[in-house]
């Protein structure tokens, strides 16, 4: 394989005598030196404010800023740049669709349906609003593995179901849900999809041209870009009918002293002054991420995640969750030792510079649901090798010493 | 950071065998401490008669150190008087913030001395002091009812 | 005067043959080598996902974000560091304002008090929320200056008076509004105020401990720092009374399937993954600042205006806005050019490298009640010199010729 | 870049004495034009014959440019026909966007051929098209009523 942390400046650095063994990549992903450099010098060269100026550097700004709309809408295969709206997360993403189009659309009748799997990003902004109009919220049911089933989705949608929103790569577990099937069900009963595609836009194909969902979100802090950058992608005759969230600088046409006229799509969503430095961030990420490609970094992650789960497999008190089909797995795998609460094992292996991530992974309903307390997760990028892996099997052998108990 | 300096033996084995771990029927007040971001979840159970905590227990899920800084506070404080209950308290949170360097003082806190470690972890302080909050709160409320 | 440019390379940098007069800090501020190098350094070094994680990378994230949040509120005399929140910018602060204690505490009865000096920010979100909840708006009027006075705002207030908002400096004629004022007759008629401190906070001391506002906004990327990071300050008491606005991950206690109950402030209002490399940009730019100090800031910035005041005028065709009482303006000033639209000098001007703002500067209804189409804005920072406005100066000269007028 | 190029004699004169920039009382349709953004605002007037403009004069407020780009395309459509009119705002939009290079075509936008540079100019560019869009628009609703 070929190294790739030779970008990756702070998986080589040494904490205490050893590199990190960093597998916290659903948390956030490490930036490469060509996004820190494209930051750098967008900083030291062209920094300057969007949309406002005639001069140079307010021209350069826009231009990197539209350029980059239109390089997102590439990478997922929209059609239209217009159809890209940059948020600072995907959980901003969320909580716009949420109160755009949700607060304005629903009523009492209406039904929202979610996956139980869904991170608390796609539940609380629901909640809110389902207390705000009235609907109702229902939960498609997954089974042993953390997989939602068709029997249960075509039980639960009917002609009530006015949202669908769920992940396409479960956090927790690593599922790859069956969003085709959803959607195409959504568009039978005029429902609209949402699909969260914070973990699943970095590690896999996605392609809104023939998924052709009505919303997509995902944060840029995922896929090696900076923190406080998110997209969503609306189809433009959705995004067009719905009323702005925030408002203010930008996004307006008129504003007289009682009323305001908006600006059009995608502008009416964008309030204030934006992230072009975010945006240049997640530029040069897309570019790192193309130039892999993306179907090699889910060949990469489908050999870590192989190796991972035969290694862990090893030692019997190491119990992994998700089941034996890898056919619909991804990127990231949960797993609990015997005895051992997983904020313990966390600790345990930070202590060898093994960096996985403890607890409720902002899952809760889930984590309740598979009658857990709290999972210990491991989550990959195209950068983690065979090496890390061992590391974490070894690290974890270690783990049931420590606390005393026989091996 | 040495892991023996925080799993310590006797963390271990407060953690293995929680002798305080059960649930107690005849308790005068049971108190629900909850460290969200953890999911560690605990129920403190007291009986007080007059001034006394003449039993103590716990039942609910955390992790080993939140387990055995609760089994060891309970050890320490059966049998106690209220006010001095609350000093031991006093005492082990003004240690866990480095407040407090006096060896005649920390001594009052018996084998829960062993915790000062973690107060050098931000993100396991919370399980630490978890049982100590909470004891805080139902001693309070004891207070109250009297 | 010190050369503070060295520290800006973007400003030393030559374009066709010379440097960038800039002179639009008052849309976004440019970043020293100080600040560029903590991003660098972050992400070389320490980046991780802030209050989830156990390892390392994750317990340095929370420590440099919880350690800015205190150093934003010692920045600004603020007692408690729960009393800061991250947001992505002031448009966004204010909006939370406007949707979390503006929409549950208003109703058909009271009045939301503005001045017409407001930023598009501060006054469309409140358009907004006046529509849901039947509010009235209020305008506070100024002189010919841009100036707000006493009798009006007296007269204004009233026990309907719910909601106070507006600029401590304005950024299209660079007043600073007399808010001690407005904030004690606030607290007289149990209205809330709130100060939009985008343009007062980079520029001159803001001190929460004597002006005592309910809430104070301002966004990083005029003070030096990255886009994509703004602070809300909020008293406690008020913060703590109001509900949510962005919801999802990390700003959650127990999230059940239909029902979720809240962390504590401040994290309640922070959704999501959070910005900390914005923070980190933001506490190394408050650190750049308080090493100049603030005050030599504002004393640098006076002279500056000063001169630029001096020498404009010598041009007769050149109209000033603003006055002449230097007492309460700071920082920047509007102006136009006899017979030749604001955009028409902008681009003259851009091609002699000096960058200024043309247009209604976002507060289309000021620019209107003042009789005006749009105007010139030269905003200054601490970095600029003599040097840049003579390049002002000289260039506007050369307007009114290009586009054939005599002289 | 060149000024010269963008704020030519043509324009500047265009801009200074606007002889196109008058209300016209019996228009048979004024149709508005703004660019937010900029704050350009302009109102074109046209009287249509038949097929015919028979003539046209605008009022509003907008940079040089925006000015003397409506100016010289009234100059340019007085007395066309509605479709010739048409063809001369497609191959302008398309000099603009520089998707034509072709001589002849060009050379039917007569002056306002010396606009071709502001396609250089990002910010600008919308000033410069913004009379144009509202004559097409203004086209097309003559044709609607006809
Ligand atoms: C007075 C004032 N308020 C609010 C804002 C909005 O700031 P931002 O665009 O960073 O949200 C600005 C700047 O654009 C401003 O000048
Ligand atoms: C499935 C899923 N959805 C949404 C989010 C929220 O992303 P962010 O925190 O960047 O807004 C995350 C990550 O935290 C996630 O894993």
């Amino acid at each position: 394989m070929k190294d790739y942390k030779a970008d990756f400046k702070i998986l080589k650095q040494k904490i205490n005598g050893s590199t990190i063994a960093y597998l916290d990549n659903g948390a956030t992903t490490q930036k490469p030196l060509q996004v820190i450099k494209a930051i750098e010098e967008y900083n030291k060269l062209y920094n300057g404010s969007p949309h406002r100026g005639a001069h140079y550097l307010s021209v350069n700004a826009t231009k990197i800023y539209e350029d980059t709309r239109g390089k997102v809408a590439k990478f997922i295969g929209a059609r239209n740049s217009r159809e890209i709206i940059f948020t600072k997360n995907a959980t901003e993403a969320l909580n716009l669709i949420a109160y755009s189009y949700g607060m304005n659309n629903l009523n009492a009748e209406d039904e929202i349906l979610l996956a139980i799997t869904n991170h608390h990003s796609n539940i609380v902004p629901w909640q809110i609003i389902a207390k705000k109009t009235g609907a109702k919220i229902i939960y498609l049911d997954c089974d042993k593995n953390g997989q939602i089933y068709k029997e249960d989705i075509d039980k639960k949608i009917n002609k009530n179901t006015k949202i669908i929103s769920l992940s396409h790569l479960t956090n927790v577990f690593g599922m790859v849900h069956p969003i085709e099937y959803i959607i195409g069900k959504g568009r039978e009963y005029s429902a609209i999809t949402i699909i969260d595609g914070a973990q699943s836009v970095p590690h896999m194909k996605v392609d809104i041209g023939s998924l052709k969902p009505d919303f997509l979100v995902f944060s840029g802090h995922k896929m090696l870009a900076s923190m406080g950058i998110g997209v969503l992608y609306g189809k433009l005759e959705k995004l067009e009918e719905m009323e702005p969230f925030l408002s203010g600088g930008d996004m307006i046409e008129y504003v007289d002293l009682y009323e305001t006229s908006f600006h059009e799509v995608p502008y009416k969503f964008e309030a204030g002054t934006q992230n072009v430095e975010g945006v240049v961030s997640l530029s040069a990420a897309i570019d790192y991420i193309e130039n892999i490609g993306i179907e090699n970094i889910e060949t990469i992650e489908e050999e870590l995640l192989k190796y991972a789960l035969k290694k862990l497999k090893e030692n019997k008190y190491v119990e992994v969750y998700g089941g034996e089909d890898l056919s619909n797995r991804k990127s990231l795998l949960s797993f609990n030792v015997k005895d051992v609460h997983s904020h313990d094992v966390a600790t345990i292996l930070d202590n060898n510079n093994v960096a996985i991530r403890a607890g409720h992974h902002c899952a809760q309903p889930f984590i309740k649901h598979m009658g857990l307390n709290s999972t210990c997760r491991a989550s990959f990028y195209f950068y983690n090798t065979f090496e890390d892996i061992d590391r974490l099997v070894d690290s974890l052998g270690g783990v049931r010493g420590v606390l005393g108990y026989g091996s | 950071m040495d892991l023996n300096q925080i799993y310590t033996e006797l963390i271990r084995e407060h953690n293995k065998n929680p002798i305080n771990k059960i649930k107690m029927l005849d308790a005068t007040i049971s108190e629900k401490g909850h460290n969200p971001s953890c999911g560690d979840e605990i129920i403190l159970h007291l009986k007080v008669k007059e001034d006394t905590i003449v039993d103590a227990s716990f039942s609910g899920i955390g992790c080993a150190i939140s387990q055995a800084s609760t089994s060891m506070m309970i050890d320490l404080i059966r049998g106690k008087k209220i006010d001095e209950a609350e000093k031991i308290v006093d005492i082990f949170l003004k240690m866990i913030r480095k407040e407090i360097d006096n060896k005649e003082e920390l001594e009052k806190l018996g084998d829960a001395i062993f915790l000062k470690n973690i107060s050098n972890m931000p993100v396991r302080v919370k399980c630490g002091v978890l049982s100590w909050h909470t004891l805080k709160i139902a001693l309070e409320k004891v207070k109250e009812d009297n």
